[in-house]
């Protein structure tokens, strides 16, 4: 079976792919804002269903509508910061469990709305690379790399060294990372915080939107898939250190390999109570995430 | 607080006590029982929650876990070694407790999200347990023998639930705990400056959550007579509780007592008379929880406190005056 | 100030109060279905299924009971996926609406919530999906299903897919670990250790687990077919992944979720060759006089209500009523149901035997299919043209399997 | 002969290699102002977590009252009594002043009720018992740092570790916080403070120790240390950076 390790350590990172696109935007707010965003699997389900729709009205490559997906979503985000910002700064209540609250209840206004208007019905978005693979078979060697699998893996990648450029090089970056540290001290630095933060949160709801047209391509997307990703986006991005960018490639492959390991050589069954045995026991030992650099 | 038991107080709880114990003479309908009964179950689990989440400051998101594992002891119990019923319930309480004790340990080190997501990870651990063993039944679960006495198990809840409520009332209100729990939430160093011991105190309190959410697991069990993973382990369980506290008002009893009521009345109402419009209801709850959080930050008891509280120091600052 | 607390209460429990229902000219149902939560979808197709035979009972002027012709009115009651709520809903319509009986839950787990209840009222439920062998080891007396349990028709389609030609020798079997879903896979394997396909890996998923990893493992062992029991979205994204990874196995065998028209839509072209378990299509041939004549006729008729493409499912679920309408006609009972008159009901759907549009419906009465409606053949469908056709057994059969499955890439 | 108090016996604390308090050691007799005074970065707070019990010592040892408390955890420490404040004030800012007290009496005071009227003495004693209703988040500076010590005073300990309670007042409030010093010396107390303000440490104290970059390099009455060339050196050195 050690014919079969390329394989799994290939689905390992290719899961991974996936789990950076969930959880890179949801780092990137609480990096920032320091919020708990509970509605980011919601935004993954609307931003797939924007994507669904385009492509059937259209019959167009669903991955060509990313952009448009990330500007509507972007826009929405940009409006909706404020009210936000303002369930978090308020003196009363330990903000972060309040923006924790807030977004819990807009996924569930969101979930509603998804119901009343999609449906219960399960849907896919067909993609061109859903159709292909690369394989290669020599002897009993098998390695087969699903492409759309591995266009997902690329632009969980392009994403983050996009957002990492952003932060380190770029002077939105450097008003950024200030917010981050200090919102006051910003703001006497000629940052507008508020403007800033409806620029991030822009940023974020662009992304994980965009990722629901990528997981409607590779899975499926119904109005009930939220609550799934939002868990798996909290779990990477805990794991990968609260708010530290640059860990949540590592902490989506390690959970990916994780289950692919499981899922090849071990009993598939416990693919799941691994993961979350894992995840416990990691914390346990790294009380702030894989690197300990999270907040 | 600062207030020691007030003669007011005392009577205010056995005058609840009393109505509560006269309910089942006026509503005679099992159905209303079984309302009342479920509603203190959620009393029940969202002071529980409170106890490790509010007052000790560490937002458990595995808080069903405990409620779970009360839930499969008094099964398995029951089930497997044919034990009556009620013997069962102190050990659903002991090990949820037991379990409460291994882990505080090494998992109360840990800080906020860290914290929240450590305990769900465990909670969803636990949850794959009970799909994976046989004795648990695995996803077929596990029937319990029926006993459908709607006044028994209202009146086992509401001694259950009454009882937690007054010994946490006692403990976080009136003794000396309650202080050393908030400093911990306060301020874990500080605390330690003073003599208290942080670990010792956030195991202790820990435990205090874990058993009465096992005690109400194991009573959910018999009651339903059917339990399976996803019914007991599942998120529901911790989601709720912890949205009843938040609305009720964090770091107090009679908060999540509010929001316990406030929320199941209108769930109940809602799916009672209104399931046309199921999914109108998350929307309506969505709102209800956002419009909450922006204008009472401290939840419904928070806010009356404080407003109550502001009332009482301008009378004596008048009186200074 | 604390008295708020005792004062919501109150008006909760006000709230809640019983209404009295006095004699009345029209029956009353209440239906236990999940219309939220995680199995929402399942339950959502069970109401259309009730709904569907409610309206089309009402528009012939309702159930004539000794020439006079009573209404149905349904009362539903959400069970929030949760069993403790089935429970719940349960008893709200037992003892507040006092429901002459009960179209019941989608899902095991709210039917062994609310059956226990309804057994303490004695008020009879016909569930019209509820497929966990579960539920009929437990025999409970007062509780019918109109869909006979997995393991009575999941050996079905793997007798089927023996006898094609050539007959596959190996199976890789999966389920996703929830109660229905295992016993589908168990049923798969048993049934094709009896039928000498032997089986190379057999396996219990977590539920919604991305099966990627898994399905490139199994590729390396090429089996003739691969089984798997799982829910809607699981089952599109096995073929996905399937067809992401680029394998083909000859045959792919899914139960439950195929025949829903979401997974023809979602899947298309990739739908094709998929191998099914079904006791009921819209094409299955069978005769009836009670509401529609044949299962054409209520395909149409759903088809115009809903504009969906309905599968056994929805069938199956306007079948529990149809159980009812009949029996309660054989006892000549008129609402409201006395105990005794409900106590004969049960008697006489032990003894139904009716033919229907969705077939035969005939209760056992022992046996591990206690009450479960065995009077069903377990048939094989497969997606042929983005159709659900029928290919066995042959006496069904529409048209032949096809088989092996072409290549993803050549469709 | 006074009897020893508090004996740091050739302490070393590094971090990673860093040696942030290097081989010190001095003795504090009962009864004792002790002042600790170095620049910054000497190590001085370093020492003071050292002798809390918030860091154990890489090297050598703590004795309080005679017996090896290092290592010993904070809490511990506070029983045996070590009172301490902080630099960065740490009060409960979501309780009320007389709680932030009471839970500093419950370490003596095991019953809530005495615990409170404890909690009362102590704040009339240091002047806080007008603003025990307050929330503690919502005092000032210098009322925050009056809790400080007031907590610490409600340990009832019998050395008080007191660090910087005076920067950052303005002159009436710190002369306010001097007087309080003197009170609780009065009170048989033995306290060891760390402070900047040269003239503060130098009025209180009985003996100084000065610290520079984790060693001490002076120890001795206030007058000789201010006049000792390698003190002067120290501050001076700094003044020039």
């Amino acid at each position: 079976m050690l014919l079969l390790l390329p394989q799994a350590l290939v689905d390992g990172i290719l899961i991974g792919g996936v789990f950076i696109t969930i959880a890179i935007g949801f780092s990137l707010a609480f990096g920032v804002m320091h919020i708990i965003d509970l509605a980011v699997g919601e935004w993954i389900m609307l931003g797939a269903f924007l994507g669904f729709y385009l492509t059937q009205w259209t019959n167009i490559e669903p991955l060509l509508f990313l952009p448009v997906v990330f500007a509507a979503f972007g826009i929405i985000g940009y409006f909706l910061q404020p009210v936000i910002f303002r369930v978090i700064s308020g003196i009363k209540g330990d903000p972060v469990l309040m923006g924790l609250v807030f977004t819990f209840g807009l996924a569930l206004i969101f979930k509603g709305t998804g119901l009343t208007i999609f449906g219960f019905y399960s849907h896919s978005i067909p993609s061109v690379f859903s159709a292909g693979s690369i394989s290669i078979e020599i002897g009993n060697f098998y390695l087969t790399i699903p492409i759309m699998r591995f266009v997902g893996l690329a632009y969980a990648i392009i994403i983050t060294i996009m957002l990492q450029y952003l932060l380190k090089k770029s002077n939105f970056g450097l008003a950024v990372r200030a917010l981050a540290q200090n919102r006051e001290a910003s703001g006497l630095m000629g940052i507008n915080p508020k403007k800033t933060s409806s620029y991030v949160y822009a940023i974020y709801v662009g992304i994980s939107a965009m990722t629901g047209v990528l997981i409607g391509s590779i899975f499926s997307l119904s109005a009930q898939m939220g609550a799934r990703y939002t868990a798996l986006s909290f779990f990477v991005v805990v794991l990968a250190g609260m708010g530290y960018l640059a860990g949540v490639p590592w902490a989506a492959f390690l959970l990916g390999l994780i289950q692919s390991f499981f899922l090849i050589y071990f009993n598939p069954g416990y693919t799941l109570i691994a993961v979350f045995s894992i995840l416990y026991v990691v914390l346990l030992i790294s009380p702030k995430g894989l690197f300990g650099r999270g907040w | 607080m600062g207030t020691y038991i007030k003669g007011s107080t005392i009577k205010l709880f056995a005058l609840i006590f009393v109505a509560l114990l006269l309910l089942p003479l006026i509503f005679r309908n099992p159905f209303s029982l079984r309302i009342a009964t479920e509603a203190l179950m959620w009393i029940g689990l969202a002071i529980s929650w409170d106890v490790i989440g509010g007052y000790t400051g560490r937002v458990n998101f595995g808080h069903g876990a405990f409620f779970g594992i009360g839930a499969y002891i008094t099964a398995i119990l029951m089930m497997n070694w044919g034990w009556a019923f009620l013997p069962t319930l102190p050990l659903a309480g002991f090990g949820a407790g037991l379990v409460a004790f291994i882990i505080g340990f090494p998992t109360l080190r840990l800080m906020g999200a860290y914290f929240a997501i450590a305990m769900w990870s465990l909670a969803l651990a636990f949850q794959q347990l009970a799909l994976l063993m046989n004795i648990t039944g695995g996803p077929d679960g596990m029937r319990l023998p029926t006993f459908l006495n709607p006044e028994f198990f209202f009146y086992l809840m509401l001694v259950m639930v009454m009882g937690t409520f007054v010994l946490l009332w006692y403990l976080m209100e009136c003794a000396s705990f309650g202080f050393k729990v908030r400093s911990i939430r306060e301020d874990e160093s500080g605390a330690m400056a003073l003599g208290l011991n942080p670990t010792r105190i956030k195991i202790q309190a820990f435990v205090l959550s874990a058993v009465p959410a096992g005690l109400i697991g194991g009573i959910y069990a018999y009651w339903v007579s059917y339990i399976d993973p996803p019914s007991v382990f599942g998120d529901i369980i911790t989601d709720q509780a912890i949205v009843m506290t938040i609305l009720g008002g964090m770091g107090t009893l009679i908060g999540p007592a509010i929001g316990a009521v406030i929320l199941f009345a209108f769930k109940t109402v809602f799916w009672a008379y209104l399931s046309d419009y199921q999914v109108l209801y998350l929307i309506i709850l969505g709102v209800v929880i956002a419009l909450t959080v922006f204008f009472l930050p401290n939840g419904v008891w928070g806010t009356i406190n404080s407003y109550l509280d502001h009332r009482k120091s301008k009378k004596n600052d008048s009186l200074i005056s | 100030m604390k008295r708020n607390i005792f004062f919501v209460f109150v008006v909760a429990l006000l709230l809640v109060l019983p209404q009295f229902a006095g004699a009345r000219d029209f029956f009353k149902v209440g239906v236990i279905t999940s219309l939220s939560g995680p199995l929402a979808t399942g339950g959502n197709v069970t109401k259309y299924g009730y709904d569907m035979w409610a309206n089309t009972v009402n528009s012939h002027g309702g159930i004539e009971i000794q020439g006079k012709k009573y209404k149905v009115q349904l009362f539903y009651s959400d069970a929030q996926s949760e069993p403790s709520q089935a429970a719940s809903g349960a008893e709200r319509l037992a003892t507040q609406e006092k429901v002459d009986f009960v179209l019941g839950p989608y899902s095991s787990g709210a039917t062994l919530g609310a059956a226990p209840v309804l057994e303490k009222y004695k008020i009879p439920m016909i569930t019209g999906s509820a497929e966990s062998p579960l539920i009929w080891k437990q025999k409970f007396y007062y509780t019918f299903g109109t869909i006979p349990p997995v393991n009575f028709t999941g050996a079905g389609a793997i007798k089927t897919l023996a006898q094609l030609k050539p007959a596959p020798k190996k199976a890789v079997i999966l389920g996703s670990n929830d109660a229905f879903s295992k016993s589908t896979a168990e049923t798969f394997k048993e049934a094709s250790e009896k039928a000498g396909i032997k089986v190379l890996k057999f396996s219990i998923v977590p539920q919604g687990q991305d099966l990627t990893p898994f399905m490139s493992a199994v590729k390396v062992l090429r089996p003739d077919f691969i089984g798997f029991g799982g829910h809607d979205d699981e089952l599109i994204n096995l073929v996905k992944a399937l067809h992401q990874i680029d394998y083909t196995p000859k045959a792919l065998l899914m139960h439950y979720g195929v025949t829903e028209p979401a997974f023809i839509e979602a899947l298309g072209k990739d739908a094709e060759y998929v191998f099914g378990g079904s006791v009921w299509t819209g094409s299955l041939h069978t005769k009836s006089d009670i509401l529609w004549k044949d299962a054409k006729s209520y395909f149409e008729d759903a088809r115009k209500a809903f504009g969906i493409d309905v599968d056994y499912t929805h069938a199956g679920s306007t079948a529990a009523g149809i159980a009812f309408q009949a029996a309660l006609q054989k006892i000549n009972a008129a609402p409201p149901l006395k105990m005794e008159a409900r106590e004969a009901l049960i008697k006489a759907l032990e003894d139904l035997d009716i033919t229907t549009f969705y077939g035969r419906v005939n209760f056992a009465t022992e046996g591990q299919f206690y009450h479960a409606n065995v009077g069903l053949d377990p048939l094989t469908i497969q997606i042929q043209n983005g159709k659900v056709t029928l290919v066995g057994p042959e006496n069904y059969a529409e048209a032949k399997p096809w088989y092996p499955m072409k290549p993803w890439k050549e469709r | 002969m006074a009897e020893t108090i508090l004996k740091v016996d050739t302490v070393t604390k590094t971090f990673g290699g860093l040696h942030a308090v290097e081989n010190v050691s001095f003795n504090i007799d009962i009864g004792e102002i002790v002042g600790l005074i170095g620049p910054n970065g000497a190590g001085k707070t370093t020492l003071f977590n050292v002798i809390s019990g918030y860091y154990a010592p890489s090297k050598g040892n703590v004795y309080f009252m005679g017996e090896d408390v290092s290592g010993l955890p904070p809490y511990k420490l506070a029983i045996k009594g070590i009172g301490r404040t902080f630099q960065v004030v740490k009060p409960f800012p979501g309780l009320s002043v007389l709680d932030n007290v009471v839970i500093a009496s419950l370490s003596r005071h095991p019953r809530r009720r005495d615990a409170e009227a404890h909690a009362w003495e102590v704040m009339k004693f240091t002047g806080l018992a007008d603003r025990a209703q307050i929330l503690a988040g919502s005092l000032t500076l210098a009322g925050r740092k009056r809790l400080e010590i007031t907590k610490a005073m409600a340990l009832e300990p019998s050395l008080i570790l007191l660090d910087e309670v005076v920067a950052g007042l303005n002159p009436t409030e710190a002369d306010q916080t001097i007087e309080l010093i003197n009170k609780i010396r009065e009170q048989g107390k033995t306290i060891l403070i760390v402070e900047h303000i040269m003239h503060v440490i130098m009025n209180l104290s009985d003996r100084v120790v000065v610290l520079n970059f984790g060693s001490k390099i002076a120890e001795g009455k206030p007058e000789e240390v201010a006049h000792d060339p390698a003190v002067m050196k120290a501050y001076l050195g700094e003044e020039e950076q």
